[in-house]
């Protein structure tokens, strides 16, 4: 049961039960009320230990926030850092140089400026600048993030690219995978890194998760169809 | 409408020149080695402009900086008394000023090996010290010589010049009686070749007749650039005996 | 890193002057708790206020327009530390369609055009605040821009100044056989004048009306400034006397021709207006629009910020101090910065309002506190009239 | 600009290489233009153009004064091309100088205003001391590449949905008769420019470009902001009907064989043909629209006498 | 009373919304939080960078109080202080200005309130609340309020007022009068019924506002 939610609106909170706050959600450090900041759907998971409250919604603009997977741009090099672009225009976010697996004093990771990569952020508090890293921080080992070789960045919706992620029944993914194969990479700050070895293959996919942005999930087929004919077949007319 | 004869059914003009013939073009270069790393007089008709290099140097502003290659700065300074009616204000930020330091920006960025020189700034400045007519070709001409009398590395040179289009007839290398009666087009030509690195057309021309506007304007270019070239070689000959003569 | 030190943590207590610095906003709630303000007036309580009697220097005086400069009114108001010059100056436009014209042809015209709107019977001056900051050639800020905008919107909506008050009754001077000159103005003239024919002429041409220009400079500004600059603007405008204007008959006949590629052109209608140094009308003003203006904010008081010490001070408390309450005439940057909910008024004494703009980013507003300060500043209004000598 | 939008080095890698195999990465074909929606507002002078995702709305007004003394036959025309951060955060408010900012001025005013589209002489009322002063103010409301030529279609398609009110001049006395009152007159148009921007990418190196032989240069019509983020070089044709080049710019940017610029323009006719004859069409349309609410007005508030 | 509301028309921005209110129609952009610049950054909370554009001609002092109004509607709404050291840029356009520009701003005013409310919705900004906003005039020899008048109506009017309130639960409750600027020549008793007949179709507007930004947040959400 989804409750649409706006900025204001009455939550009921059970104040015996501790209660956490995620996304959306923002406790008045003077009154104490539990207020939702956004315009979405409210999430509301009630267990014994606690209640955790959320509010879904869209937007376009990210902000940072720990644990989250991240494509970034490399905008340029400091003595013991990068500094990397999560989207154009916003904060920029660092990228220690030690916080690549295997990474020493002399061993330094050979990203270049313009570069893309893939990470995840490890702190993100709201007045410094937040953290990126490219291992697993717990094993210090390598978890599959780093550099983006070649391959095309598609950016959509900060709420599209979560379904893309996390929701497995999201049939995107599948539909596309029937008609190429291809590597992808998924950033939850609406940039999705795409690679295949045909550049027409790419640029199907590339154009097909553009066109299904915000379009109903009936009517994927058609667009992936409609694209793939486009973009791999030979050149009619 | 004029009460001059532009051209003469004789095919005089003006100026006593043919469709065909460029205006007086005497042009040197070195002619500021203390104030900059390169520098050139141009002479083409009456226009004068006297143009330095400086650098590449440590950029002033931090914006300036770019870790892949060199950035280029132009500034042109038209001076009030570079026409006949000494104009009352400076010609700075005016928007035919600031787009002729863009289109000359835009122009020799492609032309200078700018990624041999990161982290450092190019600039140039131009001034203009009287004008009569094809201003942005004269300009083109000046970098030219004074970026090469640098020793900034390019490809080729760049040479430019501005045609009118008399009725049917182009005539080469205007003057600014002509170019206020007429449409007049400016091209840059990279080196010998016919390719336009500039091509700025701000007058009605019908279409057909753009091609053989074209045509005379990339051998006037290729004149201007044989031109620039002798006098270069000149100077360098020059130097090269007073060097040995030691 | 040192060696770890002992140190002792007490309380640490700061004269008020010194807290009012590092903390205004908790200097301000233990004032108020008080029942007093960081400047020791009451909640309620306005500053003073006073106009300058006297003439700025280069201002040469009410009973003729001085030909040395071109100020047309005049005033100087202070209050607290706060003074505002007002000075009025005016120009001469020409009007597109003519105000009113006995062209009968063009009467279902004007009636429609009449009828179209009611501000236009009203025109607005144009003022130029200026908050003095001893610098010179910064571009005006944000704050200035907004206040000039206000009270140009003012003027015009509470209709002080109406359209016809500004229009110019065109005189003509002439020189008569003798060479002596003589001007002589529409108004002053019998119905059977022979000149009203030469007027007459003029009028169905062209029309002029003035145009009012108010710079207004603030020195030491301290808290909100519309209530001072709408007050002095009002005083300065009702000292403003416009000087008459003439035509010479000579010129009123030019004739000119311009030609420019191949076409030509007579420009008959050289009109150069002059104004008489020695003549002019006060402005006319509508008697009943004009108010004055206070300002109100409203803020809560913390009770956490409270001196709650001694026992006659908690009693009081208990008893007499509501949560929220109003504050008139907002001064001084602590009171400025913490009292985020303020209500400005313009009315007359009578308490016909002509603005009230209410602005909410803190505490709430609640009608009792907009009936209360209405009540207020219409109050005030009454004392600033009187003293002003407007209601003469 | 106030800052730039950040594009990573694999895009731009893929961006060349798509091209390379014919392909651009919205699908279209090189030479394609982008469908032109031309919406008019309820006041005249108002057309909002769409060109895909790029949108650009002009507003024409106009107002009396005095004419310039040397022009005194002569009204006044303006043309304001101020960015906002509307159109995308890269856009500074009310900053006319960057380059971008400067280039789009100038050939706006140089494709309308200096090419003489709008009879400026039709503005004088009387001459030497009244004249209309006509303004088009272009609102930038979204970027998606392509500013230069929606504005032009914009400001052409505003100034021709435009009316000025009716005067009237009886000797020296100009009555301006409200809009309800006389039907309001439209702007004299004397042709149409319409601008088309080429852009150009190298997918060689640039010893290639200068000295080869090859021209391997691609050029591709009506970029979206991404390829103008990343092309080479540009050029702007403006063109009309009458096969009339009104203005070329091409302010440096990558060196282009003449011949291939030759062809730019002839493709640019083409396109200026089609975009002229959709203005026209438009215009046509929303005139008979208004007619027909008009009558219907009329009948009803009929004057009684 | 005709409204109508649009949201994220416009692709460059993270927030955008079109409102169309009588003759008005406002086009709003938000961006942010962003990088701020270094003279508009505050230390301990989000700076708002507010234009906002007139549909003829430059902006001027007219349109600099409109964004000095706008600021401090906007203000007391946005959650501040969960972006320190950030930018939010909001541009209003005006598309069709609906009334005569040189005598009256009321209508632009709550026009752009309300679409500035719908475009900070649509960045994803964090928000303490919702507002909305009307303009009112009482003609001359009358008594009556007109919301949302014409322009023939402004200019017949006795006095002109514009009202901006914050709502709470459920866009049912208000919270605080956030702006309220009522001129003219008017009395007590004409601006009580002002406040009481705004507060009312206010709440109404808070509704309409809020089934926009509800199917706007149900089309987002695939289903």
């Amino acid at each position: 049961m989804s409750v649409l939610v706006l900025p204001g609106d009455n939550v009921e909170v059970d104040a015996g039960k501790p209660v956490s706050l995620g996304p959306g959600m923002y406790c008045d450090p003077k009154t104490q009320m539990v207020l939702p900041v956004n315009a979405g759907v409210l999430n509301r998971t009630d267990n014994k230990r606690g209640q955790t409250l959320y509010v879904d919604y869209d937007s376009k603009r990210y902000i940072p926030a720990t644990g989250d997977f991240v494509i970034g741009v490399i905008t340029g090099a400091f003595a013991d850092s990068y500094r990397v672009s999560l989207s154009s225009f916003s904060t920029p976010v660092s990228l220690s140089y030690m916080a690549f697996p295997n990474a020493s004093k002399k061993n330094r990771p050979t990203l270049k400026i313009g570069d893309l990569v893939y990470a995840r952020v490890c702190s993100s508090e709201k007045e410094l600048e937040a953290e990126i890293e490219c291992m697993d921080s717990t094993t210090g080992q390598d978890a599959g993030f780093g550099l983006l070789d070649e391959g095309m960045v598609a950016e959509v919706s900060l709420g599209f690219a979560r379904q893309l992620l996390y929701n497995n029944d999201f049939p995107l993914l599948k539909l596309l995978a029937k008609h190429a194969q291809f590597e992808i990479a998924i950033g939850l700050n609406g940039k999705i890194w795409l690679k295949s070895n045909d550049i027409k293959n790419t640029l199907a996919c590339y154009k097909s998760i553009l066109d299904c942005s915000g379009k109903q999930i009936g009517e994927f087929n058609e667009i992936v169809k409609k694209n793939f004919n486009q973009f791999t077949n030979t050149v009619e007319e | 409408m004029s009460r001059f004869e532009l051209y003469s059914p004789e095919g005089l003009r003006l100026d006593g020149r043919r469709w065909n013939e460029l205006r007086r073009f005497e042009c040197s270069i070195n002619t500021h080695a203390h104030a900059s790393d390169g520098s050139s007089y141009l002479e083409q008709g009456n226009n004068k402009i006297v143009t330095l290099v400086k650098g590449p140097q440590e950029p002033i502003l931090r914006s300036q900086l770019d870790a892949t290659k060199a950035s280029l700065n132009i500034t042109v300074n038209i001076t009030k008394f570079s026409k006949m009616e000494r104009s009352k204000s400076s010609h700075k930020n005016e928007r035919r000023v600031l787009e002729m330091q863009t289109a000359l920006v835009r122009t020799f960025e492609k032309n200078v090996m700018l990624h041999l020189y990161p982290r450092t700034l190019i600039d140039i400045e131009i001034h203009v010290l009287q004008q009569d007519g094809g201003i942005l070709g004269s300009l083109i001409n000046s970098i030219t010589l004074a970026l090469i009398d640098s020793g900034i590395a390019m490809y080729d040179y760049v040479s430019a010049i501005s045609i009118g289009l008399y009725d049917t007839t182009p005539l080469l290398d205007v003057n600014t009686l002509e170019e206020n009666a007429m449409s007049t087009v400016t091209l840059g030509v990279i080196g010998k070749s016919e390719k336009l690195s500039l091509l700025s057309v701000e007058d009605k021309i019908p279409l057909d007749r753009l091609e053989s506007v074209l045509a005379i304007g990339i051998a006037g270019a290729h004149r201007v650039r044989e031109l620039m070239d002798n006098e270069l070689r000149k100077h360098a000959a020059h130097r090269v005996a007073k060097s040995s003569a030691k | 890193m040192t060696d770890f030190e002992t140190v002792d943590v007490s309380q640490v207590s700061f004269p008020p002057e010194i807290l009012a610095k590092i903390s205004p906003e908790l200097s301000l709630q233990r004032h108020l708790s008080l029942g007093l303000r960081p400047s020791l007036r009451a909640f309620e309580e306005f500053r003073d206020v006073t106009i300058s009697e006297d003439k700025i220097s280069h201002f040469s005086g009410f009973e003729g327009v001085s030909e040395s400069n071109d100020i047309l009114g005049f005033n100087v108001l202070k209050s607290g530390k706060t003074i505002v010059t007002t000075t009025i100056t005016g120009g001469i436009v020409e009007n597109m369609v003519p105000i009113e014209s006995d062209d009968i042809g063009e009467q279902e015209l004007l009636e429609l055009t009449k009828a179209r709107d009611e501000l236009n019977q009203y025109v607005a001056v144009f003022p130029n605040v200026t908050i003095e900051k001893g610098r010179k050639n910064i571009p005006p800020t944000q704050e200035e821009i907004t206040l000039s905008q206000r009270l140009h919107d003012n003027v015009l909506h509470s209709g002080i100044i109406p359209k016809k008050s500004l229009k110019v009754k065109c005189g003509l001077r002439s020189i008569d056989s003798e060479g002596n000159i003589n001007i002589v103005y529409p108004d002053e003239l019998d119905d059977n004048d022979i000149v009203k024919d030469t007027f007459k002429q003029i009028s169905d041409k062209r029309s002029w009306s003035y145009v009012l220009y108010a710079k207004i400079v603030v020195f030491g500004r301290t808290g909100p400034l519309l209530p001072l600059c709408w007050n002095s603007l009002i005083c300065a405008l009702k000292s403003t006397r416009l000087p008459r204007v003439f035509l010479d008959e000579r010129a009123a006949r030019l004739k000119m021709t311009v030609r420019t590629r191949g076409k030509s052109l007579t420009v008959k209608e050289a009109h150069d207006l002059i104004c008489d140094p020695n003549n002019s009308l006060p402005l006319e003003m509508h008697s009943y629009g004009v108010g004055f203006a206070s300002n109100f904010g409203i803020i809560d008081i913390d009770p956490e910020a409270q001196i709650g010490d001694e026992d006659d001070d908690d009693q009081e408390m208990v008893t007499k101090q509501p949560i929220s309450v109003l504050l008139a005439d907002i001064d001084t940057e602590a009171e400025e910065e913490n009292v985020r909910s303020v209500i400005t008024v313009i009315s007359d004494s009578e308490g016909n309002l002509k603005n009230l703009n209410l602005v909410g980013g803190g505490s709430k507003l609640t009608l009792d506190m907009i009936k209360k300060s209405i009540k207020s500043s219409k109050s005030r209004s009454k004392d600033l009239s009187s003293k002003f000598g407007m209601n003469k | 600009m106030a800052k730039d939008i950040e594009i990573s080095t694999s895009e731009q890698k893929f961006l060349l290489e798509a091209l390379r195999q014919n392909q651009r990465l919205d699908g279209r074909e090189f030479d394609q233009f982008r469908d032109v929606e031309i919406d008019f507002g309820k006041e005249f002078g108002d057309a909002t153009v769409t060109m895909g995702n790029t949108k650009v709305q002009c507003r024409v007004s106009c107002s009396i004064a005095q004419p310039y003394e040397d022009r005194p036959f002569e009204g006044l025309f303006f043309i304001s091309t101020e960015s906002s951060p509307m159109a995308g955060p890269q856009f500074e408010n009310g900053n006319n100088t960057g380059e971008d900012e400067v280039l789009c001025a100038r050939i706006i005013e140089k494709a309308v205003r200096r090419s003489g589209a709008l009879d400026i002489e039709g503005l004088c009322i009387v001459a030497g001391s009244k004249c209309w002063a006509i303004r088009a103010d272009v609102h930038f409301l979204n970027c998606d590449g392509g500013f230069i030529d929606a504005s032009c279609i914009a400001v052409m398609a505003a100034l021709m949905h435009f009316r000025k009110p009716d005067i009237s001049v009886f000797g020296e006395q100009v009555t301006v008769h409200p809009v309800d009152e006389r039907e309001p007159v439209p702007l004299g148009i004397l042709h149409i420019p319409i601008c088309v921007t080429f852009s150009f990418f190298n997918p060689e190196d640039t010893e290639e470009n200068i000295k080869g032989e090859s021209n391997s240069e691609i050029t591709i019509i009506d970029a979206s902001l991404k390829e103008e983020l990343l092309r080479d070089g540009v050029l702007t044709v403006t063109l009309n009907k009458n096969r009339e080049v009104v203005q070329v710019s091409k302010a440096g940017g990558l060196p282009m064989d003449a011949l291939s610029l030759m062809q730019c323009c002839h493709k640019a006719f083409g396109i200026t043909e089609q975009i002229t004859d959709l203005i026209i069409e438009k215009i046509k349309e929303e005139s008979k629209e208004r007619d027909k609410y008009a009558s219907i007005l009329s009948s009803e508030n009929a004057r009684e006498t | 009373m005709s409204f109508s509301g649009n949201i994220g028309l416009l692709t460059e921005v993270d927030g955008s919304s079109q409102v169309e209110c009588e003759d008005t129609k406002v086009i709003c952009a938000v961006t942010g939080p962003i990088e701020p610049k270094a003279r508009q950054e505050l230390p301990t909370q989000l700076a708002l960078e507010i234009i906002v554009r007139p549909a003829k001609g430059v902006p001027s002092t007219r349109e600099k109080l409109m964004e000095d109004r706008l600021r401090s509607v906007i203000t007391p709404i946005v959650s501040l202080y969960q972006y320190p050291r950030k930018l939010c840029q909001i541009t209003c356009q005006i598309l069709e200005s609906g009334e005569s520009e040189y005598e009256f701003s009321q209508k632009e005013l709550s026009c752009c309130i309300n679409a500035t409310l719908l475009a900070l919705i649509d960045s994803g900004l964090a928000l303490n609340s919702i507002a909305s906003s009307v303009s009112m005039a009482i003609l001359k020899g009358s008594d009556d309020v007109i919301i949302n008048p014409t322009n023939s109506q402004l200019l017949q009017s006795q006095s002109v007022h514009v009202l901006a309130l914050q709502l709470i639960e459920g866009s049912r409750k208000v919270k605080n009068v956030l702006f309220l600027d009522s001129s003219g020549d008017f009395t007590e008793q004409q601006l009580f019924n002002v406040l009481e007949i705004g507060e009312k179709s206010c709440l109404e507007l808070g509704l309409t506002l809020r089934s926009i930004i509800e199917s706007k947040v149900k089309s987002s959400f695939i289903s």
